[in-house]
């Protein structure tokens, strides 16, 4: 019930920390140079981080996205190059759905959905993330159902790999008639959005305390640069758009662990972590100067993947246009009332 | 990791109880209060409305008995949203019951506190402030009126502004000069409880651009406040005053003033139909102010814990003044053309209020440049 | 040709800048208290500053646009509380249609049009400047000419005086078959936009002026306010917006001067001086802090017409999307050969 | 009234003459350069196009006989407007001819400009700055790169930072310590002309975050620069600095470096239908581009007349880096997904580079909090 650091949590905010500072650096270089980080990825798939939503029967945690939250926002934070987001998000979109989540890499297709016909698969899937190596994909299917999901693996498909800003890989895959699995799993844009929303939280977080530092240790006219009233006024919008968007994800998360379907917080989280997003990076920038435009310095490992996590999944335009939409739907004198609902 | 803490906090069963409770309050006591007047918020001034909340034992319930019931402070969290969102006219206690009734448990002697606080819980007894001088502004430090030593008292001479309500409030809590200020600028002063009955207390209301008289100029001439009406210690006036503002940042009048103006404009989108470009506008407000409601039960549970979320707190006020100050922008881009003071629609009339009453919103507790320096203070930034 | 100040606009200016130095300020109060400030009208018509647009032979400077900027900027800055701008810019409307500019208080019709029909209007007006008090109001007429124009007295018209945010009448007249005159005059909301550009852009500068000398002035801490850096960058922000502002009126009153339609540099003058405004606004009501909150100050006599100004005649959402739809239409190839095409 | 002078200028019909010859010759030149390169603006380096420039007789075209014909300031705007307008790739000789020649002209000896200008008018001859260092960036009084007097010249030591295609260049101004920086901190250095071919000279290209080459660090380790490569007065160099940054703060490169994006967002919206959402955003930034280009044009006639506006200048240069950096975010909310790098559509190739190169747009000539306070100071407040 209460949000509370459990024990559990605790520990899984430990165990991914440690792991994720132990292997981020290289992971990056790796990736940078367009490799695949497979140290990184067995780490990750060792410690059953992937798993956490899995029932502990599966071989997960048994977690909720509480748990979750704690190892994406500390993934955010280390700008981690490999799809865990997507393969926790699919592992929960799975389940829901009845379907079997197999071990390793799993992704989802970001904004395109794929026909259904006698079990197999047709469609264009322009941004899939690792895509063209996952064990298996997960689509939401044109269906009555707007729940309804397809899961597939990509073997046999077309396409090319791509890249965002991040330089994190969003492949293009062809798919014409590949065998599928389909069941009621949800949203995948929300809970991709969801994911994103924790991945963006923490890599906020991050710049927020990398600029601080920075600005304490940066020496400009004679004084370290955080003296400047005007530097000083920029940081502390940067702390409340930090703080802004860790309460934000934290609480679609707990929606999702209540047992709703959480819709309007996922909403709410993917435009306020991305809003804050957008104005963290601006400040970031602005503060580092020429030094964070460097591809020497880390800043830009986390900026880079702010500006594509903010687009991924829905802009905060597309969602607002759709939040808002269920607001005037429900109307002005349930404006209050909806805010407040208990769960 | 950055210093903020922030935990999303569910509100006790017995908060939600008494939401439920004060929803059906309001909507027998304000159910035809138009819009505009709700847009005034806690400016609005009521006592009659003031003195049935203190009947429902709704003022000071988190003061331990005999003054209040010793309730969370979640529970009074729920009533003061409630009241908020619903535009409720709860200025006539408002800093009684919110700032002057806490000060006086804390620093107040037992008999002060038998003296005001029945007063208080029962909404007939109010307060205001005076800190501001002439020529001191948001530098507290530099105030000047004073407070000389006389026999059986003090003698109190000068001038404080910007003291909201102070024509229609019983007591001043005031902070007075009664000594050198000293090295760091902060010492002696001293905070008094003043009866603004008393001879020599000269109010005089300042209008405001909207055309309301809620500001007042109070000058003291030779004003006798006898010894028991010290509040706290001598010369700790600025340490009292400070922990005072702190905890009061992060309320939801920090980010639910302008709220009846964002209901008049969904209700305008909802005339607009299913695919207007209001809604993108509208669900973006609806996140942030989501975000700023569960940020600021945070803090209140925090607080409510025994806690001091100082640094939080004048984080959610920052986020919460620019979300306030945003809505009459967007409004008045929604709606297209200008508001009509005396013969426009509800929105129009809500929006006039708000796009002027707005400026005001950052001079409450702090301006944005003070609020940003003490969240960069608190990032170890100064 | 060129905007360089002749001798007679440099006149004009001075004339104009001295009148309502004189007068503004009790005809300011005179307002507040809702009387109409007949001494300023008076000595604004004895000047002939209402008629600097009409011919000399109509009694008028035979003037431009440029001329009518260095008026309506001047009035914008003393912030003058008659309908000098509605009656400027119903002369040039008139005049376009060939039809009488009578002397006196004129007015323009904010947002609605009227029907006409063997020469009788018939329609409701919602905000038209000293409505009930003009000799003629101009409004749109509808039309397959979307330039027609009608013109007629407002008397045997009902309605109420009401007023927008800056306390300046904008009265509500319903009109049921009066007499009047039509012509192909121009679009009543473009040139009313003109003008309330032009006022914003004098009250803008004046909020300028007002912050500036205030900062210098108010001791806070221990220093003047000017020596903090927020608030430095702050009026610098303030300073850009000025002559954002004062340029992007300008512009318009030259591109009507070159005898174009000027439609686009109008959109874009109302665009560019309301979000000026309000930006502005914002700045200034920081900067003073709860001074510039009472009546006693002088600041919100510009700050409250300000807000109101820039919503009339079509706020800054209105003009963008027209403005943006024609840029559309042109096309992407022809953005930039659209933008310096000469008149 | 405000100190700012803006006045709308006209552009001279040969300047307008120009314009049609400068737009069939890009017609011809750089009809198939797809618009993710456009993007690249002014970071496009490609000598074969500024020799074209060059023969065309576009650079230099201001200075007087024998380096050029002495062409208006308002030609040469032109020129260059229409070279950005259309994303052409002009790196290779920009800051030689926009900077460095006119640093020549007006400080240097009859023999340098007789060494260099004809080469830089050609297009072949290219430079770079030798501003910041290391522990300096904007704080250019701390600078301690150093020129040691020696027989016939002098020894320089030290190192150059964020030397924008110095790989690439042939020559460096670079302001090296000459002496002590005295009581006003700007004492004791001197601008020179540095061969970068020279011994002892080291260039290290630095990657940006984007994966381009375009900074630099230069390294000078004993490097010999003869008594004849002095530009200007021994200790003036802060001083010469300050003149040649004001005045070129204001040109059309301060707000059309996103112009391409704007080009593929319209693009966009044409496929979105005439009522789109996109609508209002696309007119807002037409409506900012063309004032700033009102602005700008306004300046360079004042330049043109001789006059010296530089705090207008750096109004210019600050609103356009705010409308700059606006776009890419702009573009992204319309546009509604994550742009691809490799497959993407000419509208996400441009908003991928413009969104990560926007962050170095506030880099050039001094960053927004130190254009803000140049204009502070300007009204009055510093």
């Amino acid at each position: 019930m209460s949000a509370e650091m459990t024990d559990t949590r605790a520990m899984i905010a430990e165990t991914a920390e440690r792991l994720f500072a132990d292997h981020a650096e290289a992971a990056l270089a790796a990736t940078e140079a367009g490799e695949w980080s497979a140290a990184l990825w067995k780490e990750i798939t060792a410690n059953g981080l992937d798993r956490v939503l899995m029932p502990e029967d599966s071989g997960g945690f048994g977690g909720g996205w509480q748990d979750a939250f704690v190892i994406l926002s500390a993934a955010g934070r280390h700008a981690v190059p490999v799809p865990l987001a997507d393969t926790i998000a699919a592992t929960w979109l799975l389940q829901r759905a009845g379907l079997d989540a197999p071990e390793g890499l799993l992704s989802l297709a970001d904004g395109d959905a794929v026909g259904v016909s006698r079990g197999k698969v047709m469609g264009t899937l322009l941004r899939v993330a690792w895509g063209r190596s996952a064990k298996c994909i997960v689509a939401q299917a044109v269906d009555d159902d707007p729940a309804m999901i397809a899961a597939f693996s990509p073997v046999g498909s077309k396409g090319a790999e791509d890249r965002n800003i991040g330089r994190e890989r969003r492949d293009k895959l062809l798919i014409d008639g590949l065998d599928a699995q389909c069941g009621t799993g949800g949203s995948v844009m929300a809970v991709g959005a969801l994911a994103r929303s924790c991945q963006m939280a923490g890599a906020i977080a991050q710049v927020l305390d990398l600029c601080v530092t920075y600005a304490g240790e940066r020496v400009q006219f004679g004084r370290p640069i955080a003296r400047f009233q005007a530097i000083q006024q920029q940081l502390a919008r940067l702390a409340g758009e930090a703080a802004a968007a860790d309460m934000a994800a934290q609480v679609a998360c707990q929606a999702l662990d209540e047992g709703t379907d959480g819709f309007m917080e996922i909403a709410a989280a993917k435009i306020r972590t991305g809003e804050a997003a957008g104005k963290a990076a601006a400040i970031a920038h602005q503060v580092y100067g020429a030094i964070g435009f460097t591809e020497e310095h880390r800043l830009h490992h986390l900026t880079r993947r702010l500006w594509s996590w903010r687009a991924e999944f829905g802009t905060e335009s597309v969602w607002a246009a759709e939040l808002g939409r269920l607001v005037v739907v429900r109307g002005a004198d349930n404006l209050w009332p909806g805010m407040t609902r208990k769960a | 990791m950055s210093q903020l803490v922030f935990q999303p906090r569910e509100l006790p069963a017995e908060a939600e109880a008494l939401r439920a409770e004060v929803r059906n309050f309001l909507a027998a006591e304000i159910a035809s209060y138009p819009p505009a007047e709700r847009a005034r918020s806690w400016v609005g001034f009521d006592p009659e409305f003031s003195r049935k909340l203190g009947a429902r034992g709704w003022l000071g319930m988190t003061w331990p008995a005999p003054w209040g019931r010793k309730a969370s402070a979640l529970e009074r969290y729920v009533v003061i949203e409630e009241l908020l969102a619903a535009g409720a006219p709860v200025a006539a206690h408002w800093i009684a019951e919110r700032q002057s009734g806490p000060l006086l448990l804390r620093f107040g002697t037992e008999e002060q506190r038998q003296y005001i606080l029945p007063g208080i819980a029962a909404g007939e007894t109010y307060f205001c402030i005076g800190m501001s001088e002439p020529d001191s502004g948001s530098d507290l430090a530099s105030i000047r009126s004073r407070a000389d030593k006389v026999e059986g008292g003090w003698k109190v001479n000068g001038r404080k502004v910007w003291t909201t309500y102070a024509h229609k409030s019983h007591w001043m809590i005031a902070l007075l000069r009664t000594g050198e200020a000293g090295e760091n600028r902060h010492g002696g002063t001293t905070q008094f409880l003043i009866d603004l009955s008393a001879p020599g207390v000269t109010v005089r209301p300042i209008r405001n651009m909207i055309g309301d008289e809620e500001f007042n100029e109070v000058t003291f001439d030779d004003v006798f406040v006898p010894d028991g009406m010290l509040v706290g210690a001598e010369g700790e006036g600025w340490r009292q005053v400070t922990a005072e503002l702190a905890f009061e940042r992060s309320g939801p009048d920090r980010f639910l003033s302008a709220f009846a103006l964002l209901v008049e404009l969904v209700r305008f989108a909802e005339g607009l139909g299913p695919g207007s470009g209001a809604n993108a506008a509208i669900g973006r407000l609806y996140a942030h102010l989501s975000v700023l409601r569960a940020m600021s039960v945070s803090v209140a549970a925090r607080l409510d814990a025994g806690e001091e979320p100082a640094l939080e707190a004048s984080v959610v006020k920052d986020l919460g003044v620019t979300f306030e100050q945003e809505i009459p922008e967007i409004a008045q881009q929604i709606l297209g053309f200008a508001p009509r003071l005396d013969g426009g629609s509800d929105l129009e009339k809500a929006l006039a209020y708000v796009q002027q009453a707005c400026v005001s919103f950052s001079l409450r507790g702090g301006t944005t440049e003070i609020m940003r320096g003490v969240i960069a203070r608190g990032l170890g930034l100064r």
